[in-house]
């Protein structure tokens, strides 16, 4: 079964295409990392699959669910990590994952906030408001939020922006946890190293095409970077 | 930081003294107002509150202007405990005034240069408080308020005028051409406001040092907060 | 499978929660609605007897004013770190999101329209709690088709350039005939007339009220996609 | 080496430029304004003497709230991308960066006046021009006390937890005075008044707009440094 | 001459103290790399170096000059790059670009404009408004802004967050060619990598202590990565 597929999808804001007739599928368990210059589309690809924007053509299936169809089954399945922490400041860290809990209908809501809350490190801080916490904590939480109700698809868009070098251990390690866990990532990042270490199988997006796919075994890091300019060339889109 | 403990105490004592004695002279002591009859009595607590509020919104304004100009935070501790205790006299005389009003002019409120200068002022003080509430940065909250407690007793003249010019209706007895009271209504009356103004002062010395004390005990909790941190990290290593 | 009461519930419960600990929403509301009131009285002449019989037209105004800010604020919260985003990511109805937004105006609604009914006792001197009973009525309504409206248009405008700004001037045009059903309707209770009396305006009030938190309740999910 | 004005002037400009490009803020506002003045004739009689009356009243009460609005998107765009910071980067005086956001908001407010005072003629029924020549001391000045004070407030509110809600709050209750000149003044020229006779009135108007338009100069500063 | 100096400057936020008595001098033309976890005060520092907040107790000269007594004068001297753009949406890139050389007194307004838009690639696309723009191209005109007036001292902080490589290389040529005109440069970055690459002194802030700081000739970035770990521990900062 593939985690995800897309086929033949296209959208457009107003005049501007974001996106051409995409078409991919990414395996269950596969760490998918996409690359692409600013610009390119990729976030407007996660949100598409994140249901949280409708293509203007072409279909989404996750887990062989349609998303037009129902949307709501397909939410449970997925997490985010967006630019954003979409987290409520006047509420404490424990408020927030409780929240995102009840509305993810989690059976043993205490329980699963306090693990969460564990594995990220912010146990000792569970009755702050997140208002006071420094921009890595708050990122922190994100991630918890993001995998508080177990999904089986973890879409992760520039995740490790703004995190100090303890924060972003902290996020590879859970990100390799999940991948031994069978978990499905697809993951965006500019940073090629990181993406190449952290995923098995990589694409190239590139204005709202995807010019590139293939596994990231074997690949050096200097191969990547080859790749990638020739596809990308050195100028960013405009 | 004992310091402000002791005035606190002292005109605590003073003020306690006063407010004992104080029903006796207004009740039994100043004669019977012919017109207004018991109501007037009233007045031994509206005006001397009315007193009390200028002072306490004037020693914001001053001590605002003291705080933008040497950025002491102990000027801001002043400037936001005098505009507390000046607001809570504003609001007695809020509350003393309708009761006063309604015997006399028959309804609980008019619309007269007096009144609304008190009911601006409470306006502008209590968004001083909001403002103090509201900010995100104890530090930038300070400098707004500051400036909204100067600007606010700025207006306190135009807005006074304003509502003179609009309509008035509201008696004038101290301020008028000569103090026109008898020799024991003004015993009392300035007994009253002796009292008030060391209950004044004892509020506003006990407001600043439990400000203080907090001011101290959230440094002390932030520095236990960040030893604590490098211990555990010490831990860690 | 939490269901769309449940999700309703915990989007009004995080709200209240929000406003119990900040209190800034319905105090801001309070105090502006205050100052409506206040600012009425310099226009016109006050404690005139015209004064009074427009207390019913200042009280609504006041709460349609400072309900407008309400639901701007309302919605600034979830516009913050992207939260409705998050809302959206959860398997909530769309229904039940608004469902849930627009209880927690609500509330804010009633509990500002509680406040200020005592202003304008002592300030415009008109007798409102002899006829309270009564006056509910005409309110509760009111402020169901104010909150339904302005939640849905609160999201819209929210996703605009303009922002808040834009909130007032989508919401009041739609709003008038409810707003002059709510008004009525307390002008006559004021002047001492029966609920059976005001029965077309309360028919207004309603059918308004049914109508349009119908069709916010399914529009809305066109609202927050994009 | 920029002088203040220089700097006053490219801020001036930037604003009026922007305004031109997107020319939202001056429609919202009007639109605003003009739904205010609606939503008075439904509060009240419309058409009844009472109405003309209160024609001061209901002008500068919309011209207030229109006003308020447009100073909170005026600092909606400085505060969007840190623009404000950037601001405070240059080599400019707090003074300057006053100055020329209140001359923007000025405009902004006597272009918006001038669009309303039509609407008042139409739908109010007050004869306005004839006597406009006169009417426009009371405005200016009115309108300068109101942009001296709102600016401020609005670079204050800005920063504030509650936004723009802050900025009715802080502002409306120091404005009485000058909205009060300003009303009285109207009426009084509505009814056939001179300037002299309504003086007491202009020189509250005057002293408003002179001390707050200095003092918000000077106390800007500190509202700007954090 | 020293191009930035502080002198025990502390900084207090309330009852929290983001920076403790931190002194440190950069002479003219040095690059120098400020690393550290987050919440550590690393954007309060360059916020009190770029005269946009004043310190609680200590001093700053920049240049020789007290930025107490005359901020306008210091303020000639610096470009500053911030997590935000300081952009004006509405306005095209070259009306953003003319307001800021209007408000820096620039003599040659239109010819230094050109020469910025030039410079960061975006000349072509000069009469497009900002909004319109992709992250990577504002961030772009930002660089353009921050140096239009040709500052001698340019603070960075965290600027290649979100860029994609293209926008990172011209980035880096960019420092790379100011730092060989003898222009004074302070970065504040997570990537230790790029930060040793780009820089000829480094310091790392803990907590708001300057607890290290030291040239990078001959630091290799595995001893950086250890003496950072030294420093900072594996923890994030709470
Ligand atoms: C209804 C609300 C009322 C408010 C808000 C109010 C407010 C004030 C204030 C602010 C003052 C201080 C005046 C000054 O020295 O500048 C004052 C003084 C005074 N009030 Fe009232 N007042 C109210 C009602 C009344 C009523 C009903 C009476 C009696 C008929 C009254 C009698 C006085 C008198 C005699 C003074 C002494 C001030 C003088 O003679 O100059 N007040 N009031
Ligand atoms: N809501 C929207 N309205 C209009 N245009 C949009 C919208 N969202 C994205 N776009 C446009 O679609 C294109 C793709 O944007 P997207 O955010 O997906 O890029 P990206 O690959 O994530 O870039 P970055 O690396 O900067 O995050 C861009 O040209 C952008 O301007
Ligand atoms: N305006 C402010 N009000 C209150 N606290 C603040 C303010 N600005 C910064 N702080 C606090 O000061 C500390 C230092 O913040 P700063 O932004 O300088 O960190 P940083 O080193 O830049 O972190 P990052 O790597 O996340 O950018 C943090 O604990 C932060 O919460
Ligand atoms: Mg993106
Ligand atoms: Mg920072």
């Amino acid at each position: 079964m593939n985690a995800i597929e897309l086929s033949n999808v296209t959208r457009r804001f107003g005049h501007l295409t974001a996106l051409r007739g995409v078409t991919l599928s990414i395996p269950e368990g596969q760490t998918f990392t996409l690359f692409g210059p600013n610009g390119a589309g990729k976030s407007t690809l996660l949100r598409i699959i994140a249901t949280l924007g409708k293509p203007t053509s072409g279909t989404v299936h996750i887990r062989n669910i349609d998303v037009r169809e129902s949307p709501e089954q397909v939410r449970t399945h997925i997490g985010l990590i967006s630019h954003h922490t979409l987290l409520y400041d006047d509420l404490t860290a424990r408020e927030n994952l409780t929240f995102y809990a009840k509305m993810y209908g989690l059976k043993n809501k205490s329980e699963s906030v306090d693990e969460a809350l564990l594995t990220v490190g912010l146990a000792d801080r569970h009755k702050d408001r997140v208002r006071g916490f420094s921009r890595g904590m708050k990122q922190r939480l994100a991630i918890a939020r993001a995998t508080l109700h177990q999904p089986e698809i973890l879409l992760l868009d520039e995740p490790f922006t703004g995190l100090d070098t303890a924060a972003r251990s902290l996020l590879s390690d859970m990100i390799f946890n999940l991948r031994a866990k069978g978990r499905t990532i697809l993951l965006v990042t500019h940073d090629l190293a990181q993406g190449l270490t952290l995923s098995n199988h990589f694409g190239i997006l590139k204005r709202g095409e995807l010019v590139h796919e293939s596994p990231t075994e074997n690949i050096t890091e200097t191969e990547l970077r080859t790749i990638y300019e020739r596809h990308v060339g050195n100028l960013t889109q405009g | 930081m004992r310091r402000p403990y002791i005035p606190a105490f002292v005109f605590g004592i003073l003020a306690l003294i006063g407010l004992a004695i104080a029903p006796y002279m207004a009740l039994m002591y100043a004669g019977m107002e012919k017109d207004m009859g018991f109501a007037q009595k009233i007045f031994y607590y509206h005006v001397p509150s009315a007193f009390m509020m200028y002072i306490g919104f004037a020693l914001c304004a001053i001590f605002s202007a003291l705080y933008l100009y040497k950025k002491d935070k102990k000027y801001d501790i002043w400037a936001l405990c005098s505009a507390e205790v000046g607001l809570l006299f504003c609001t007695l005389v809020l509350l003393t005034g309708p009761i006063w009003a309604k015997p006399i002019w028959g309804t609980w409120w008019v619309w007269d240069a007096q009144l609304t200068l008190t009911l601006m002022l409470w306006l502008i003080f209590v968004a001083y408080m909001m403002l103090h509430s509201y900010s995100e940065d104890s530090l930038q909250s300070a400098k707004f308020r500051a400036v909204l407690g100067i600007i606010g007793f700025l207006d306190m003249p135009l807005i006074h005028y304003a509502t003179k010019l609009w309509r008035t209706h509201h008696p004038e007895v101290v301020r008028g051409e000569e103090f026109g009271l008898p020799l024991d209504m003004k015993i009392a009356f300035y007994f009253c406001v002796l009292t008030f103004l060391m209950l004044f002062l004892a509020i506003l010395f006990k407001r600043v040092s439990v400000e203080k004390a907090h001011d101290e005990l959230e440094s002390i909790k932030s520095e236990i907060r960040d030893r604590k941190a490098i211990l555990g990290q010490l831990g860690s290593d | 499978m939490p269901t769309f009461f449940t999700h309703t519930l915990a989007i009004f419960q995080k709200d209240l929660k929000t406003e119990w600990r900040t209190k800034e929403r319905l105090s801001a509301m309070t105090f502006f609605a205050f100052l409506v009131i206040l600012i009425f009285n310099f226009a016109f002449e006050p404690g005139s007897p015209i004064m009074q019989s427009a207390a019913p037209g200042i009280f609504w105004i006041a709460t349609t004013f400072a309900g407008l800010m309400g639901l701007g604020r309302a919605f600034a919260i979830e516009k913050q770190n992207d939260c409705l985003l998050g809302l959206r990511l959860t398997p909530a109805d769309p229904g039940a999101i608004f469902l849930g937004k627009m209880l927690g105006n609500m509330v804010a609604m009633l509990l500002l329209e509680a406040l200020i009914l005592p202003i304008l006792v002592i300030f415009l001197d008109v007798e409102v709690f002899a006829v309270l009973p009564r006056l509910c009525v005409p309110i509760f309504l009111g402020t169901l088709g104010f909150a339904a409206v302005g939640t849905l248009f609160a999201a819209m405008s929210m996703n605009t350039r303009l922002q808040e700004a834009l909130l007032p001037i989508l919401t009041l045009p739609v709003l008038v005939p409810a707003l002059l059903a709510a008004v009525e309707s307390f002008r006559g209770i004021l002047e001492g007339d029966t609920l059976s009396d005001i029965f077309p305006w309360l028919k207004l009030g309603g059918a308004f009220a049914g109508l349009f938190g119908a069709a916010c309740l399914l529009l809305f999910e066109f609202v927050l996609e994009d």
